[in-house]
């Protein structure tokens, strides 16, 4: 055990600090004020903000220098992290490619994809939104029945996704289609890479919980995608082997590990806050119990790290992760909401926070759905 | 000994869970957020008596006391009702203040209906004053639930002193916690209500969610909590109508325990309804962020706690 | 709505109160050390203090006075269970059959059944265990295997009942055996009044959590149960029909009321004890959120009273008040022993109320399983 | 950077694993509640070297540090032996005190084995001072957990001054606040092991109440809060024996997180039992009641939390 980091990355670590810093003063001097990553102005200013990143080496740190990363390990990338949300910097607009579907382009794309989609979605030139949930299918994902027919030179989509995060302001799409019409359930599902301006797909967005327009809904109707939409091919994986796709990215390491330095920095903004306040002895005692969480979810990535570069893999505890994470944010904010008494009607940061937390026990699969999850897979408990 | 609402109560209850339901709906509460509130529901209530329950009958009023202005604050919490119905028919009218919408800020420095009320019931050195709209400056506040046309006030003319007894403003306070516990009790069981039909409608895995045993073990929570809040807030009518020594302490103990279950039924409801729920297009948002802003108005938790504990620990 | 009691009521109160005042003071100096009501030394002083409270004419205030009641209302045996936890008198042995099964008798015995069984419980003559749970019953009890063979004169028992609340203290048990031999789940069970003296039968004590001998498994070999074992009959209710029996009872009124007054005088003490104990504000906000909700469940209980007076039922809605009054009593003992510190693993009346209220979750049917009630009955969700 | 153990601290701790499952069984517990414990186990670690890996090598110990000695103390929650580790291998020996059991009252006032301990290490005026088990006075104390043979300690010989410095004494405390905290992890991961091959094995309703989604639940919660407690222990381990400057700020919270992690694995094995925990026949109760004692030592959970918020609002 040595929790000491090396002179290396304590220079990476002074590196990146100094770069956000110089950085996110330039974009911000850039951008004026700045508006929320969920509305189309706001978007475009993280664009900027994103072409900064990419330019400066710091958009992929730990991916491959060929597809546009910097080669740095989970260290690095750790690091970087806790840089990146100490330094106040904003929600990328490009995470769901690079958390969700750059996993299982590395694993499951071909050469032409790698070397197509990667540097694209690292760069932002292409800003990709998840297609999974359905009206009837939140939760239940296996029950997904937006359709993919094959005809000559590509698919005929049918079908409605919604609760597309950030989908108004994307340009592609990665989504579950049903390509076997005799299968049901986890069979038969085809994972497809389409661009979101084919003719045939609509795209609306919608207000999420705080107003922006965070959430859209796609609508397939009868859009041909032609198996050259995408450079390399619009299926990633095999045809009707959707599932074994999502599984395998359900246990790989890169993207499903939730950088911690994201609720260290909410903790230390508690803290201050909190100090500022003149918070009683409860509110001290509460925000010293949060921060520990936050501190203790940073350990426990240290030992899953650890564990990873060892060879083992991350498996069934990501959802013992994200159980904490997602807690642990509404705590955060919980407390700033009591700190700030009266005024945490006001629509502002921390009522924002609030708000953005109460979705985190829902998406990437509810709590009780983690919980099922830990229950049988952790502790073998019988379905 | 009886502890239950009488017949009178509750047909004057009823009757406005009736009006409420008709002129009320969620479609009237978005209206608010676009702009000014419809009128309609309020002007109801305004005929209905509601207003001056606690007006005495020689000023016009009903002459009727705390007892029967819950219940109906109850059902205006479970509407959503824009309107800042605590400020004016408990607050104001216990004060003999009258007019169609009067707002204070005894409850907290950001007041709602700021843009339409036409009187404002001021905290002055100790004691409170009543301006008219146009004696006051607004200060608007964009607030998480935009139905409430929020603002901070300040008095720019002279206004007209109501009181300057520092006690009949402790019991103004006390009657602010009272109201707007009843309005989150009701909107606790509003933000049920709504969820056990979805949950019963929602199907995944191939059954309705609510036949799953985490779901039914969140919406039992908010139930069980609504259940012990109820009787609280009734109590406390009761002590503040008959002037009981316990009176505050009775409406520290309403809000403490309306709040914590309108709080676990926003956050079961939220939970239970998923993503479905996170959205602005779903009527659920209404109601979760009014429970949220009424938490914190007249005293939050920890204040009402810390009221009970120094009473107990005196 | 008036909270006020009537001067009768408030006579009534003060009646109650300088008895026991006396009868308690008396009653002690009689026993010495009170010892645990869960020990065989404990049962005979407690036999003492029941003997007392017949002849006081307290001990089922709300019966009718031809069994042994005192014929009050429900307000009055609220007043007076009030009196009685305020006193700090002991819990009660005859309990068991005054709770669970009085109700029963009342509205499914015979009336020579009740002619027989009620004065002498109200005496504590009999003392009664309840025999529901078996060692493969517990949750499900609808899955009890025990059985009563119909032989000439009477029937043979066979099985095993267990976490019998003071088994090997009692006279008599009443319990549900399979008298159908074909029946399954709910039906073909028949509610069964035994001696325990009857030959074939054997109690054994062991030690709850606490260690004190409170709980009994009750073997039956082969043991005969005369039709007169009993005076008016050992089958209460109709043969192979105990679940109707089951029911009705969770839906009576009397004896499911659970006495708020117990846990008003938990928390005054507990104020008491975080006073003496000078505790920090954090403590004495989390006691008066706990004096707060002991408060909330009496309010609540004079609302159900005011009910089941105008004509309403109590059906499902008891569902509630178990979850709230077993999770208030584990409430009030943590936050003793915080306020007790390390002086908290000492075994004393703290530490010892600490482990009982521990059970209130578990008996009477889990809180797993009033969650389910509440939510499939109260609220109507689907099976 | 590389947060794990090493090969060899892994080696060690599973050596001190093996022989307390063959030595320290449940029965061997229950031995301890009856009179004296069994010996043997105790005497095994020491033959192993566990009671000294803080002890020099110069002075026949084996020179290691915390980060040796706390996964082994998790061991010993694990099969919750009944001397107190912590006192002796952890305490005594870093201030250089050895001997076969030495007891000390720097964790609380009630002190465990204190009828079979050969050496009382207590609080002096601001130092600690070492006495012989003829130079003190025992007041017993019957505890919930019968095992820990506890007693109130006064000296009443000279004793031998063990050190004067009170940073050494907080150290002390510290080291304390780590090994209980180590034990904690232990005694929370045995009672939900327990409690898991318990529901898979019960059935109720026609199947193991293991597959009911409350029961899931509740022992998912007890898995998830020994997960992030167990790395807190490791790093105050490594703080400790580093001289860190957060080494206190970090025992506190290795401590506060293994309170709570033991207090919902306590909670959520007894309940998903059920009345079958809830006697002393079932083996449970031993790490219960083990439990219980242990959070309250070397510091409760509050005043682990002030000294976190203390360093964190300086």
């Amino acid at each position: 055990m040595d929790l000491n980091w090396t002179a290396e990355q304590d220079a990476n670590r002074a590196e990146a600090r100094q770069w956000l810093e110089l950085n996110l003063a330039e974009w911000r001097s850039e951008i004026g004020e700045q508006l929320s990553g969920d509305t189309a102005d706001g978007v475009a200013q993280q664009m900027l903000w994103e072409q900064r990143l990419f330019d400066g080496g710091w958009s992929v740190v730990s991916w491959p220098t060929e597809y546009g990363g910097r080669g740095g390990s989970l260290w690095e990338w750790l690091i970087f992290e806790a840089e990146y949300w100490r330094a106040g910097a904003p929600q990328r607009v490009t995470q769901n490619g690079i958390q969700i579907l750059s996993p299982s382009v590395f694993e499951f794309g071909t050469p032409e994809q790698k070397d197509h989609l990667l540097p694209r979605m690292a760069s932002a030139e292409d800003l990709w939104c998840q297609g999974w949930s359905e009206p009837n299918s939140g939760s239940d994902l296996a029950s997904v029945s937006s359709r993919a027919r094959r005809v000559d030179g590509g698919w005929i989509l049918d079908g409605q996704k919604t609760w597309t995060t950030r989908g108004a302001f994307c340009t592609h799409l990665f989504g579950l289609f049903r390509t076997d019409p005799e299968s049901s359930r986890h069979r038969g599902l085809t994972y497809l890479l389409v661009p979101l301006d084919t003719p045939g797909v609509t795209v609306r967005g919608f207000g999420r919980l705080d107003g922006d327009e965070g959430f859209a809904e796609v609508f397939f109707d009868e859009a041909f995608l032609a198996d050259d939409a995408v450079v390399g091919g619009v299926v990633l994986g095999e045809v009707d082997q959707a599932w074994s796709v999502v599984v395998a990215a359900a246990g790989t390491e890169r993207g499903l590990l939730r950088p911690p330095g994201r609720y260290l920095a909410t903790s230390a903004e508690l803290i201050r806050l909190i100090a500022s306040v003149d918070g009683d002895r409860s509110l001290r005692r509460r925000a010293a119990i949060a921060w520990m969480k936050a501190e203790a979810f940073d350990l426990q990535t240290l030992r899953v790290i650890t564990s990873l570069l060892d060879g083992g893999d991350l498996g069934s505890e990501s959802s013992l992760s994200k159980i904490w994470w997602s807690e642990l944010d509404i705590e955060l904010h919980a407390i700033a909401m009591d700190a700030l008494g009266a005024a945490a009607e006001i629509d502002d940061e921390w009522s924002k926070g609030w708000q953005f937390a109460l979705s985190g026990p829902i998406y990437a699969g509810t709590n009780e759905i983690q919980r099922n999850i830990v229950a049988e897979r952790v502790l073998g408990l019988p379905r | 000994m009886r502890f239950g609402w009488s017949e009178d109560q509750l047909a004057f209850r009823d009757a406005a869970r009736d009006l409420l339901s008709k002129e009320c709906g969620p479609d009237v509460v978005r209206t608010a957020w676009e702009g000014a509130p419809d009128p309609k529901p309020w002007s109801s209530l305004e005929a209905m008596g509601v207003l001056s329950v606690l007006v005495p009958e020689a000023d016009g009023g009903l002459g009727l006391d705390e007892t029967f202005l819950v219940p109906v604050l109850e059902e205006a919490g479970r509407a959503a009702l824009p309107q800042p119905i605590t400020d004016t028919a408990m607050v104001a009218a216990s004060l003999g203040v009258t007019g169609s919408v009067v707002v204070t800020d005894l409850g907290g420095p950001i007041v709602g209906s700021a843009d339409t009320a036409d009187g404002f019931l001021l905290a002055v050195d100790g004691g409170v004053a009543l301006f008219d709209a146009d004696q006051v400056e607004r200060e608007p506040v964009t607030t998480v639930d935009r139905s409430r046309h929020a603002a901070r006030i300040r008095a720019t003319g002279p206004g007209r002193t109501v009181t300057d007894d520092a006690s009949e403003v402790a019991a103004a306070r006390d009657r602010g916690a009272l109201g707007t516990a009843a309005e989150l009790v009701g909107l606790a069981d509003q933000m049920l209500a709504i969820t056990v039909d979805y949950v019963g409608e929602r199907q995944q895995f191939g059954k309705p969610i609510g036949s799953f045993q985490a779901v039914k073990h969140h919406l039992a929570n908010a139930r069980v909590a609504i259940e012990f809040a109820g009787p609280a807030v009734a109590r406390a009518a009761w002590s503040i109508a008959e002037g009981a020594d316990t009176a505050s302490r009775d409406a520290s103990m309403a809000k403490y325990l309306a709040n914590e279950a309108a709080a676990e039924s926003a956050k079961v409801a939220l939970q239970c309804h998923g993503a479905i729920g996170y959205t602005v297009e779903c009527d659920l948002h209404l109601y979760l962020k009014r429970s949220w802003a009424l938490r914190r108005l007249w005293g939050d938790s920890d204040h009402h706690v810390d009221r009970v504990a120094g009473v107990l620990f005196e």
